[in-house]
């Protein structure tokens, strides 16, 4: 089998983001297939990698410089498989792409469109922390800057909330660099099984406040509750593939970089993950209540999207394997499934031109193929049987049996909330196929192209719903890893 | 001791000035005083024997971004509202 | 007494009245009445000033005195320039001189251009 | 009122908090080079990498694949700048006519461009033997751009050129790192010899590297620069 470095994955789309925009001005069509041709190097790449990894994980050193000195890889199967995640939801919603950039600014596009992916695929493969905040600076940057290229009668709406997203996000990053230094000045270190290695012996007070700022940082990117307000308006300007992006990648990315700290660097510090769980069900509910209010179709998505964060949350904050099982499991789904939800809104509103849910009624009739595709989202995400979301949710409450009376209450807890998302989810689908539409005619479906990704997700979350030990061949060997640190993993290398 | 000195009123005056960029109305003058402390940051460096630092602070902070920051303001509105 | 104890001596005495001639500029932008008094003080004085600062060490220590001439000459064309534009700029938004000035041969030329430019 | 008052007492507290856990327990400026990674830095850096510029040998080698991101950062910021500026469209109205720069101004700047430019080069292309490096560098020739685009108002870059040149060095700094991959197996490595430290023809690739970001750099904030001045007209 060939093996193919996993810095490559980072080389090869930086290497093409900068080749793109001197290929254009020569051959104009060329960004396009240019970002195909690197996203599936990433695809095929990443499969690899997590074969490869499920034996032994996969270490790349860079530069020559052994750990600690110099930066390093380390590929797990937790990190490969969000890297195959990225690399495939990338790659699908390059099919998806075509209507929805505006003329004139492809080029420019494409390339931060890689460069997203390259940045996601950073944070998810990096053993170090700084530069964990480097990719975690590209993914952010990159989404701001995505974020404005959006089209139509949206364009003011979009710089407003690039704006926002971005003061925000500057922010998030100035507190995550304070807790880097913070952690840097404790230990002398920056590798993160180093890191782990040493921190029981540092300073208590300066760790537990660089856990703060830490924590803060990336709850920005990982849509934790009161640091969310850049989310509805960044979800509702974009253009809609970019939606899909951020949902699937940036968010998970960025959940995934948050968990890492709390789990390898600190151990699963117990005071943490007691305030990340109540921080976890307050995003759980306020973001499924907010959902329930709004009638703008993907403002709704955005807000059960953080309301699905705060179900991660939850899930990972129980620390233990089945939970943490679960709680993968969920994040797959998600990404998967509201990924689908954000493509099948997507061509509903390019072919309405309104994103207000109220325009749905009798969509079942007019975009019949669109419509059972959201549909088959909706009931993912709603937990409902034969659907991935429901295996995720039942291994989370199995999870949380096993933590006591404090996990009850987290179980009933999180069931009442998926009653809330039962409600305005199904308010939407009995809309779509129950209604009598105003207007009769049947639009025009969404090309192949754009179908094509929608139909293969759409696979995926019935493939989820129904044979989930594929899935948990990958997913219980990510848990171990995470529970057991990254310390060990290493050998202190 | 002379050095710690300096280095405290450094540090204050920059807090003043951080202070007063975001307090004043007058956008123009924040920028002048965002400059103000991009200038003591860049010294306070070079007093901490990191020259690159100093030397990259000065350019940008000082330089550069002054002049996107006025560039910006001309093409806007030069008073804060509430 | 050599050939170098003599050129910093040299040295020292220009830093000295390089270091007076700040002084006096500092001074100079602290006291005097308008924007173009001010930028007087602040242009040549100061000019003045860093040169014979920075001469100056480049005498007390003779490996850099290439590096001073280079910097000396940097300063030498760059501050009158630029204050020469921050003057020209105020004028032309607006700024009025002081009311004890005496002359003034910037407005009158700049009055005759535009009526030039208006007859066109 | 009520609302900033919070504000305010969160903040009070808070730096309260910070400032006495940095007081108490990271003391300003004390000796720690024997418990982390610095002492291998600082004792073994010249003869590991060639170069004399300690700041220079971590960060384009040691640690030269988060400098690699960094630039990427750099890159994708000044295309958003552009992304953010292209949908703000042009306000309407109100052009005001600019003025012309003196004979002076514009005389100057004929011969400090140059000098500014040599300015810049000289701060990269020195950057593994003095302070200084690539971004400085690129930051002092941007400053030259901006003092042409002040003295000459019927100035512009040639937006093409300017791209080429950006991708062709962004292009070789990944292409440097991936040679490495293939010679060595390491992405990034160093496989040029050091030379003799203190010379200019040291330290392996940190030269290409930081001529590389130099130029990049500079492209990159004059093409910032370009977008805000051009967004009017």
């Amino acid at each position: 089998m060939v093996n193919i470095d996993p810095t490559l994955m980072i080389g090869i789309p930086l290497f093409m983001g900068f080749l793109i925009p001197s290929v254009a001005i020569v051959w104009k069509n060329s960004p396009r297939y240019l970002a195909g041709f690197t996203i599936l190097f990433n695809l095929i790449a990443s499969t690899l990698l997590l074969i490869r990894s499920l034996n032994a994980p996969v270490i790349s050193v860079l530069g020559g410089w052994q750990p600690p000195y110099g930066i390093v890889f380390v590929a797990g199967p937790l990190g490969s498989m969000l890297a195959l995640l990225i690399s495939s939801m990338t790659m699908l919603t390059w099919f998806y792409l075509p209507p929805h950039i505006k003329e004139g600014n492809e080029t420019k596009f494409y390339m931060l469109f890689i460069l997203l992916m390259a940045g996601a695929t950073g944070m998810v493969l990096t053993g170090d922390l700084f530069n964990l905040f480097v990719f975690t600076e590209i993914t952010s940057i990159a989404s701001f800057s995505l974020l404005a290229y959006s089209r139509g009668k949206d364009e003011k709406e979009a710089v407003e909330a690039t704006i926002k997203y971005m003061i925000i996000g500057s922010l998030s990053s100035a507190f995550f660099l304070i807790g880097i230094a913070l952690l840097y000045g404790a230990t002398g270190t920056l590798n993160m099984a180093d890191l782990a290695s040493k921190i029981p012996s540092a300073n208590h007070n300066l760790v537990m406040m660089a856990l703060a700022m830490i924590i803060t940082g990336l709850g920005i990117e990982a849509e934790m509750f009161p640091l969310n307000g850049w989310t509805p308006d960044a979800y509702t300007g974009a253009t809609h593939p970019v939606s899909v992006m951020f949902a699937s990648v940036v968010v998970k990315a960025g959940f995934f970089a948050l968990i890492r700290v709390v789990f390898l660097i600190f151990g699963a510090a117990t005071e943490a993950l007691q305030i990340l769980m109540i921080f976890g069900l307050l995003t759980l509910f306020v973001g499924e209540s907010s959902a329930l209010r709004q009638t703008d179709l993907k403002r709704m998505l955005a807000y059960s999207s953080i309301g699905q964060m705060g179900l991660l949350l939850v899930a990972f904050s129980l620390n233990n394997q089945t939970a943490l099982v679960g709680g993968l499991y969920a994040m797959l789904n998600h990404a998967i499934a509201k990924g689908l939800l954000f493509m099948a809104a997507g061509s509903f509103i390019f072919a309405l031109g309104t994103r207000d849910i109220s325009a749905l009624n009798g969509m079942g009739k007019r975009m019949p193929v669109t419509s059972a595709l959201f549909t088959i989202g909706a009931f993912s995400i709603m937990g409902l049987p034969f659907f991935g979301g429901f295996i995720s949710k039942i291994v989370i409450i199995a999870g949380s049996m096993q933590a006591g009376t404090e996990g009850m209450l987290v179980a009933i807890l999180i069931l009442s909330a998926s009653l809330i998302e039962l409600v305005y989810f199904l308010r939407v689908v009995h809309r779509i196929w129950m209604r009598e539409p105003e207007d009769d005619s049947r639009l025009k479906e969404a090309p192949f192209t754009q179908m094509f990704p929608m139909i293969v997700l759409a696979a995926f979350v019935f493939l989820m719903g129904i044979y989930p030990q594929a899935f948990f061949k990958v997913l219980i060997p990510a848990a171990q890893e995470l529970l057991r640190g990254l310390g060990t993993m290493i050998g202190g290398a | 001791m002379i050095l710690t000195i300096a280095v405290a009123i450094l540090i204050l005056m920059m807090m003043v000035f951080a202070v007063y960029s975001v307090e004043t109305k007058d956008l123009l003058y924040a920028v002048v005083g965002t400059m103000a402390v991009s200038l003591i940051v860049s010294i306070l460096f070079y007093v901490l024997q990191a020259p690159d630092v100093a030397m990259a602070e000065a350019a940008i902070g000082a330089g550069i971004s002054t002049a996107v920051f006025v560039i910006a303001i001309k093409k806007t509105e030069r008073y804060e509202h509430d | 007494m050599n050939f170098y104890t003599v050129l910093e001596y040299i040295g020292m005495f220009l830093v000295f009245v390089g270091a007076l001639f700040l002084f006096l500029g500092a001074l100079g932008i602290f006291r005097l009445p308008d924007v173009y008094n001010r930028l007087q003080a602040g242009t040549k004085a100061t000019t003045l000033g860093a040169f014979g600062a920075i001469i100056g060490i480049g005498l007390m220590r003779p490996e850099w005195l290439p590096k001073a001439i280079l910097i000396a000459v940097f300063i030498l064309m760059t501050n009158p320039i630029s204050s020469h534009a921050l003057a020209r700029a105020s004028y032309r938004r607006g700024i009025k001189l002081w009311d004890r000035s005496v002359v003034d041969r910037y407005g009158p030329y700049l009055r005759e251009k535009e009526e030039k430019e208006g007859k066109r | 009122m009520i609302k900033k008052s919070i504000a305010l007492i969160l903040i009070a507290i808070l730096f309260v908090a910070i400032f006495f856990t940095l007081a108490n327990d990271l003391p300003f400026g004390d000796n720690r080079t024997t418990t982390g990674v610095s002492d291998k830095y600082i004792y073994h850096g010249v003869n590991d990498t060639g170069a004399s510029n300690l700041v220079t040998a971590i960060v384009v080698n040691y640690r030269g694949f988060d400098t690699l991101g960094e630039v990427t950062v750099l890159f994708v910021a000044a295309t958003g700048v552009g992304a953010v500026l292209y949908n703000m469209g042009r306000p309407a109205g109100k052009k005001r006519k600019k003025t012309e720069a003196s004979l002076i101004v514009r005389t100057g700047s004929r011969i400090l461009f140059p000098m500014m430019l040599l300015f810049g080069a000289y701060i990269f292309v020195h950057g593994h033997l003095t302070p200084g490096g690539g971004f400085q560098g690129g930051a002092v020739i941007a400053t030259a751009f901006l003092f042409k685009y002040v003295s000459d108002t019927r100035y512009h870059i040639d937006h093409n050129k300017f791209t080429a040149t950006e991708s062709v060095v962004g292009m070789t700094f990944a292409l440097v790192g991936i040679m490495g991959l293939l010679l060595t197996g390491y992405f990034l490595f160093n496989f040029l010899p050091n030379g003799s430290p203190g010379e200019l023809l040291s330290a392996g690739i940190i030269p290409i590297i930081y001529v590389a970001i130099g130029i990049k750099v500079g492209a990159e904030l004059t093409g910032i620069l370009d977008n805000m001045m051009e967004v009017e007209q």
